[in-house]
């Protein structure tokens, strides 16, 4: 009941994006170009990243509210260590990142260490993340960066973004791993039952611990990308990003509470939404009707899935 | 204090204490062209306007501006769409969709300089005609910039203001939405050159953070003026959010006439305090001239007659505006709205 | 068969979960001052049938009268209106709120403003608690500190506050110690002088025959007869409930003994865990008895490295260890069956196959990757040795009886080669043939050479399975007796032993 | 030594004795105890390093200054005791104040304009709460639909226009009932009747079942639907009650959604002690923090943390209170 439900939630998220698809191709002729389309992968590269490694949060019943904090401090540290303190940029990029990695490993050990509620936890961390960023970067920009590094989020590889590949490649190896190896299922334990996770010998802080820790170290990656794609850094990067993440994930199926939940449909969740961003521009509906629409389309996915789940199992 | 950077690490330029205008050093145009751009003089031109943020007075009030100068000239199709925060990643990734939808002209704001300067390139590599205004990008992203007045001259009338209020020696504090905001960052840094330089004995008590939340504005406000008591002699408004805020506070606070308040701020939002008296004048240029100017501006563009090398353009009942800097467009002194004519403006 | 003396009566009462349908037009009654016992095999469905008894579930079909007249619940409340109460089988309370709050939560004593009165409240629990001769419970402490005993005395609390005409208990005692349970039966009796009607569920034969007036067997969801007690025996009973007769329900098979694999000296943690020190022999039955709260889990769990020893020594095989997790105590051979199948054995939503696999995931795989087709061979092996009854691997265990649960949680131990087996309660809410069925997996397992230790609260079990026994009380031994000298009185005497040597 | 013993082991089997008072006092409100000794603890400081920290002015600014989102708190922390969660609530509130703004200057009499956005708030939240109890969507996602749909909704319909010429006798946050400012007492009435209505009604109380246990709260024939429902109307009302403050405090209402309202309102909740799994904690904790968190801010400004810092020690301090609090309660257990 469980695999097929999950199935069945997946499809219906796709079939939707499918319709979506072909309607917004129909309202503009230039949506569904070649061009365009591997745009929006550009665009929605950030958010992936982190929503690939909510969504493994999010399975086992934690949130992590403090990623879009984690990416502005990792921004702010790769200027930083690159301008004021003088290193290479790619070490900087890497120290940055290492930081970041760091971060996500605060909130762990406050999770497991703590005990503290992830949401609690990650709700302080927002704060002091972001007020970190701030105060590191005293509210200056750092800018003029070499232009080998916009490789990184301006261009193309064999005629893809070339954030885009590290997406693509993100969410295979991601899904590969919740899908099919020892740590997926731990995952899936956890979320479902933690109390018997651990007695039946899985290693549940070490999970989640590196969970917390692989979060911050997506929101790192996602940092540097960003700061690659603007040309710049600043300390408010970021904000508010968690939210779009989690919504990407529920909307692809994730359950809240956990145990549930795959990558195919947190990517195809965020398909959903970047599709709905870049369509309904095209098609002339302004930025305040297509958020109140990505709203709408949140909420009545998952009840229609939720419909269908029940139908399901009387019959 | 710390010392104010203004966000990056550009020198600041104070102007004369007196009335002395600048010499503005003639340079050579540095903005940027359009890659095969269509010939569109004359024709019919469908215009997007992407402000830093949209549903604020200010912003409302250059988008007004923009379609009563398109209904004038009765060739521009012009719309305004922008992020509902002002977050550079929904600015660039709206901006990115309109050039896939193929308009051909472009109007920003920029939440950063060098954060949207990419995604403008894109649109001038599309041939795309890009002007800005209010905020500027890098000069090579865009062609040309209405520059509603120069961060030293906003600084100058600040100061100036405040200074006639309080005296010489007065103390003031700061209230501002957010330190990496660009353009109050460096309306505050060009505030502080000018201060040090005309208005040394006047104390610079402290700068605070205040988002772009009224409320809030209003909190720090009062925080302010617990703290420093009889000390403190005005408050300088640095957002259209913070000014009334600021002003209620000081009414509340029962300090009119002892506590100045002098800011950037829309008349509407500053009537009661302005009619009360509470509040003796509000800078600001008129946002729906800036918004005006800069459609003329970009129409100018499209149709050629605005090109590198021009020293002036036409821009409707506003007459000619003058090109300084390059690539900019100055569209003239601030307004000072008083008791007497804050009634005539409605944005 | 409505009878006209019954309070209630239910008739063609059905109801489907998923499509299987699980109750099969039954029918039952309960008089005022009788009590009702009702019999079957795990999944039964005597559970099913008590919750659209007292309106947690509506039934597909049936009809239910209470005194002569068609009712339908639409909650709980409804139920309670007509004076029908529960103690449900899972103890269902809030583990925040207090003890007091929890026996009057929904009918509160309220003052003349309409405010609750939290002094009649705290006042009435005490009275209903002494009434249970439960003086030791503290009406402000919050349910989440109590012991599942004291949690089951809170929920009979909960039930008697109601001033019930029905009173439906779902295995009350199935994780009381004997003591406990005949205090529980003396309540139940008195209850009934005051012609209250009871509906009593349990696996136990002794409390049926102790108790009931009447019985009622279900099995696979269809009703197979109404007696009263005094036209069956127990033979009967069993054979009615399982469809066949069971030889012995405790088979224990003579294994040889062999050396020590685990040897305990001193070992302490906290209060309840206290001085302990014995040996485990290859293929010995080591049973644990005590009173509840005398710390018998605590001991397992210490073993087990869910709470570390404090001081003391540990050694398997000779070789001194030190275990501070479950996962150390898993590598060095020890397996821990716990006594919370629910929280603390399963993963109720995950199928079968991934419950089995879960204590010996790394192992089924090669680098990180699981391999799938062994993991369902060794699942697929393992129900078919323990004979668990399921659909297919791919059922989620939330969907199985208790025992087929109990089977899955045994089998996800015996998945990683335990030379040490530690059973906590093995058998509780486990119904005779799946009970008789453990023992036998028991048996077999000692045979191979495991060494079992059983904490079990029914001395039958203990005395009928162990090799050797010890007592525990106040977290220290208080006794260690051996097969052929342990008697009920014997170990009775130690579990309830003063702690000697014990300064204030 | 010999006699201690006996009386040890005779009171044990009769029943155990009550605790006293403080010790209870500390048991029930732990977390509210530390939220409030942290908070006299910036005073004292703060005080000692500049005494107009404390003057009537200051006290006015932190405590009604910051009242409605303490109100906002109310029903937030009542949610979250449920087990749900609520992140549209910045952005329902700005929509409220621009509905309530809207009314008083269109002449509607003011008491309108007043139970305009209670209404209202109560008739969304309704919505809500029904999508989270029979459609059963978690309330997270219901509320992140409701956040996109309110905001998108507001800038469309207002554009952002700010409400100006508001009458003064709408303007309720700035008067004064015996000599105290209404957001004060608002808050202080509120935060009382909203903890007595959850300790001593049934009603009340079962919220907290809801949260705990919600298997067990149907078996105990608990509405839980119905209460879900009532709870969101409860945290509408308290979000209207909210507005009234937010819209009435300036004499203009900017007609946008308040930024990081929503956190600002959870963060004081769950601060202030509400289980963010439900089934403990009370709307005093929820009130003792945004107070906490108005003090800090002030705090900060007067003993001259850096600006550029402000944030960070903020975050930090925020921290401090939780990781206490879960110290606190791993000393107990
Ligand atoms: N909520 C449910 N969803 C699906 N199946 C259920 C549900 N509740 C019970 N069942 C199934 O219905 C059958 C009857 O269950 P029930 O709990 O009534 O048995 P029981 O006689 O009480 O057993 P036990 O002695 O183990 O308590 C079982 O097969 C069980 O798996
Ligand atoms: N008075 C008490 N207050 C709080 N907790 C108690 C009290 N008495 C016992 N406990 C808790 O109960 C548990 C010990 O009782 P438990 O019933 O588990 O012991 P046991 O000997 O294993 O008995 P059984 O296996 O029959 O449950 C411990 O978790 C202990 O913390
Ligand atoms: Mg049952
Ligand atoms: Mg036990």
């Amino acid at each position: 009941m469980n695999v097929k439900s999950l199935i069945r939630h997946e499809t219906l998220l796709a079939l939707l994006l499918v319709v979506v698809l072909i309607v917004l191709s129909f309202q503009s002729d230039r949506f569904f170009t070649v061009d365009n389309l591997l745009n929006q992968g550009r665009l929605m590269t950030e958010i992936g990243l982190i929503a690939i490694a909510m969504t493994f949060v999010i399975a086992t019943g934690g949130i992590d509210l403090s990623v879009g904090s984690i990416l502005g401090l990792t921004a702010i540290l790769t200027g930083v260590f690159w301008q004021n303190v003088g290193l290479p940029l790619p070490v900087a990029a890497t120290a940055a990142i290492a930081a970041g990695t760091f971060a996500g490993f605060v909130n762990g050990v406050i999770i497991t260490r703590f005990r503290v509620p992830p949401l609690i936890a990650t709700l302080a961390t927002l704060a002091l993340y972001r007020g970190l960023a701030e105060g590191i970067s005293q509210a200056r920009s750092v800018r003029g960066y070499p232009e080998w590094f916009y490789v990184l989020g301006q261009q193309d590889v064999l005629g893809v973004p070339t954030q885009l590949w590290i997406l693509f490649f993100a969410a295979v190896v991601a899904s590969i791993i919740l899908a099919y190896t020892t740590w997926g299922r731990t995952v899936y334990a956890v979320g479902s039952n933690e109390v018997a996770s651990r007695f039946s010998g899985l290693s549940v802080e070490k999970t989640k611990l590196a969970l917390y820790t692989a979060s911050g170290f997506a929101a790192a990656v996602a940092a540097v990308i960003f700061v690659s794609r603007v040309s710049t850094t600043r300390s408010d990067m970021g904000t508010g990003i968690e939210l779009d993440a989690i919504t990407a994930v529920v909307l692809g199926g994730t359950s809240i509470f956990g145990g549930r939940g795959t990558i195919v449909g947190t990517i195809i969740g965020l398909c959903l939404i970047q599709a709905l961003k870049n369509g309904l521009s095209l098609a002339g509906v302004k930025g305040d009707g297509t958020i109140m629409l990505i709203g709408a389309v949140l909420i009545l996915a998952i009840l229609a899935s939720n419909l269908f789940e029940r139908s399901g199992t009387r019959t | 204090q710390s010392v104010w950077t203004g966000g990056d690490d550009l020198p600041t330029n104070p102007l004369a204490c007196d009335a002395t205008p600048a010499t503005a050093a003639a340079k050579p145009y540095d903005g940027g062209q359009p890659t095969n751009a269509p010939d569109r003089k004359g024709k019919t031109i469908k215009v997007v306007d992407v402000p830093k943020l949209i549903g604020i007075g200010y912003f409302n009030a250059t988008s007004k501006g923009i379609a009563d100068a398109a209904k004038e000239m009765g060739s521009m199709d012009a719309k305004t769409d922008g992020p509902s925060k002002a977050n550079i990643d929904d600015q660039v990734t709206l901006i990115d969709n309109y050039i896939t939808s193929g308009v051909d002209g472009i109007l920003f704001a920029a939440n950063d300089p060098v954060a949207i300067a990419p995604v403008l390139k894109k649109a001038l590599a599309a041939g795309i005609n890009v002007v800005g205004y209010d905020a500027n990008s890098t000069p090579d992203a865009r062609q040309w910039f209405v520059n509603q007045a120069e961060f030293n001259g906003i600084a100058k009338a600040m100061v100036d203001s405040m200074a006639a209020e309080i005296g010489d020696e007065g103390a003031f504090a700061i209230v501002t939405s957010t330190f990496t905001t660009p353009n109050q960052a460096r309306w505050i840094a060009e505030m502080a050159a000018y201060q040090a330089k005309c208005h040394p004995k006047m104390k610079w008590l402290e700068t605070v953070e205040a988002q772009e939340d009224n409320i809030l504005s209003f909190n720090q406000s009062n925080t302010l003026i617990n703290k420093y008591g009889d000390e403190l002699k005005g408050i300088f408004g640095m957002t259209s959010v913070a000014t009334p805020a600021a002003a209620d506070a000081v009414t509340q606070a029962k300090k009119c006439g002892s506590v100045a308040v002098v800011g950037l701020a829309t008349p509407n939002a500053m009537k009661p305090y302005v009619g009360a008296g509470c509040v003796k004048s509000v800078v600001l240029w008129n946002p729906v001239d800036l918004g005006y100017a800069a459609a003329y501006v970009l129409r100018a563009t499209a149709d050629g007659t605005l090109a590198s090398g021009a020293t002036s353009v036409k821009a409707g009942k506003l007459g000619d505006l003058s090109v300084i800097n390059g690539s900019e467009i100055l569209l003239g002194a601030p307004t000072v709205f008083n008791k007497d004519n804050i009634g005539n403006f409605d944005f | 068969m409505s009878n006209p003396t019954a309070y209630v009566s239910l008739t063609g009462m059905s109801k489907s979960f998923g499509g299987v349908k699980v109750l099969k037009e039954v029918d039952f009654d309960v008089r005022p001052g009788e009590v009702h016992a009702l019999l079957g095999e795990n999944g039964a469905g005597k559970s099913t049938l008590i919750k659209m008894m007292s309106g947690l579930y509506t039934p597909d079909a049936g009809t239910i009268m209470v005194g002569g007249k068609e009712v339908k619940f639409s909650s709980t409340r409804d139920a309670a209106a007509v004076g029908i109460a529960t103690v449900y089988q899972e103890l269902l309370l809030f583990p925040e709120l207090s003890v007091a709050e929890n026996v009057f939560l929904g009918n509160y004593p309220r003052t003349a403003l309409g405010i609750i009165d939290w002094a009649e409240v705290r006042r009435r629990t005490r009275d209903l608690l002494d009434q249970l001769d439960t003086y030791d419970l503290d009406v402000d402490a919050k349910v989440l500190s109590l012991s599942v005993a004291q949690r089951q005395r809170v929920e009979i609390a909960k039930a008697l506050s109601k001033n019930a005409r029905i009173l439906i208990m779902d295995e009350p005692t199935a994780s009381l110690v004997e003591s406990d349970v005949q205090r529980l039966m003396m309540i139940v009796r008195q209850l009934r002088e005051r012609g209250v009607g009871i509906v009593y569920v349990s696996h136990r034969m002794s409390e049926i025959f102790a108790l009931a007036d009447r019985v009622t067997v279900l099995r696979d969801g269809a009703h197979v007869a109404t007696r009263d007690i005094g036209e069956v025996d127990e033979n009967q009973l069993v054979s009615m409930m399982v469809g066949r007769s069971i030889e012995s329900l405790f088979p224990k098979a003579d294994a040889t003994i062999g050396e020590t694999v685990l040897r305990v000296t001193n070992l302490n943690h906290g209060r309840h865990v206290r001085d302990i020190s014995f040996d485990l022999r290859r293929g010995e039955i080591l049973g644990i008895a005590g009173l509840v709260g005398s710390g018998r889990t605590e001991l397992a769990l210490t073993l087990f490295g869910m709470t570390p020893a404090t001081s003391g020594e540990i050694a398997m095989d000779g070789k001194v260890v030190r275990i501070g997790s479950p996962r150390q105590a898993r590598d060095l051979g020890i397996a821990y069956v716990p006594e919370d199948r629910g929280q603390q054995g399963l993963v109720k939503s995950m199928a079968i196959r991934k419950n089995v696999s879960m204590a010996t995931i790394e192992r089924l795989s090669s680098g990180i990757f699981i391999k799938a087709g062994e993991e369902a061979q060794r699942a697929l092996d393992a129900v078919k040795r323990l004979s668990i009854r399921c659909r297919n691997i791919g059922q989620p265990v939330g969907e199985l009886s208790g025992g087929n649960q109990q089977k899955v949680v045994i089998a996800k131990w015996l998945e990683t080669m335990p030379k040490v087996l530690i059973l906590d309660e093995p058998t509780r809410g486990v119904d005779v043939g799946a009970k008789a069925e453990i023992h036998t997996i028991m048996g077999e397992l000692v045979k191979q050479g495991v060494a079992i230790i059983m904490i079990s609260s029914e001395l039958p079990e203990v005395l009928g399975m162990s090799d050797r026994v010890l007592v525990i009380s106040g977290g220290r031994i208080t006794g260690e007796i051996a097969r052929a000298e342990a008697t009920p009185e014997r170990v009775g005497a130690a579990m309830t032993a003063h702690r000697t040597g014990e300064a204030a | 030594m010999m006699t201690t013993t006996v009386e040890a082991t005779a009171r044990s089997r009769s029943a155990p004795q009550r605790p006293g008072f403080f010790k209870r006092l500390f048991a029930e409100y732990g977390q509210e105890i530390v939220v409030l000794a942290a908070i006299v603890v910036l005073f004292a400081v703060v005080t000692m390093v500049n005494p107009r920290f404390i003057s009537a002015n200051n006290l006015t600014t932190i405590f009604s200054g910051n009242a409605y989102i303490a109100v906002a708190a109310i029903g937030m922390a009542m949610v979250i005791v449920t087990g749900n969660i609520d992140v549209s609530v910045g952005a329902l509130i700005g929509v409220l104040a621009t509905i309530s703004g809207t009314l008083a200057v269109a002449g509607y009499p003011i008491w309108f304009a007043w139970l305009a956005p209670v209404l209202v708030g109560m008739a969304i939240n309704a919505i809500i709460g029904i999508l989270v109890a029979y459609a059963r969507i978690p309330s997270i996602v219901v509320t992140l639909g409701a956040l996109s749909i309110l905001r998108g909704g507001l800038i469309s319909v207002t554009g952002g226009t700010w409400i100006t010429d508001l009458p003064s006798a709408y303007l309720i946050a700035q008067k004064q009932v015996l000599g105290l400012p209404v957001p004060l007492v608002f808050m202080v009435v509120l935060t009382a009747l909203a903890a007595l209505w959850m300790r001593y009604t049934a009603f009340g109380r079962s919220l907290y079942a809801i949260g705990g246990n919600a298997e067990a709260a149907l078996a105990t024939g608990i509405p839980i639907a119905r209460r879900i429902v009532a709870v969101f109307v409860i945290h509408g009302a308290f979000a209207g009650l909210a507005t009234i403050l937010f819209a009435t405090q300036l004499q203009v209402i900017q007609s946008t959604v308040p930024p990081n309202l929503e956190l600002t309102v959870i963060t004081a909740a769950v601060i202030g002690g509400v289980s963010i799994l439900g089934g403990s904690g009370t709307v005093i904790g929820s009130t003792l923090a945004t107070i906490l968190f108005a003090t800090i801010g002030s705090a900060l400004i007067f003993v001259n943390v850096s600006a550029y810092w402000l944030r960070a020690v903020i975050g930090l301090l925020i921290l401090a209170t939780v990781l206490a609090d879960m110290l606190r309660r791993r000393g107990r257990s």
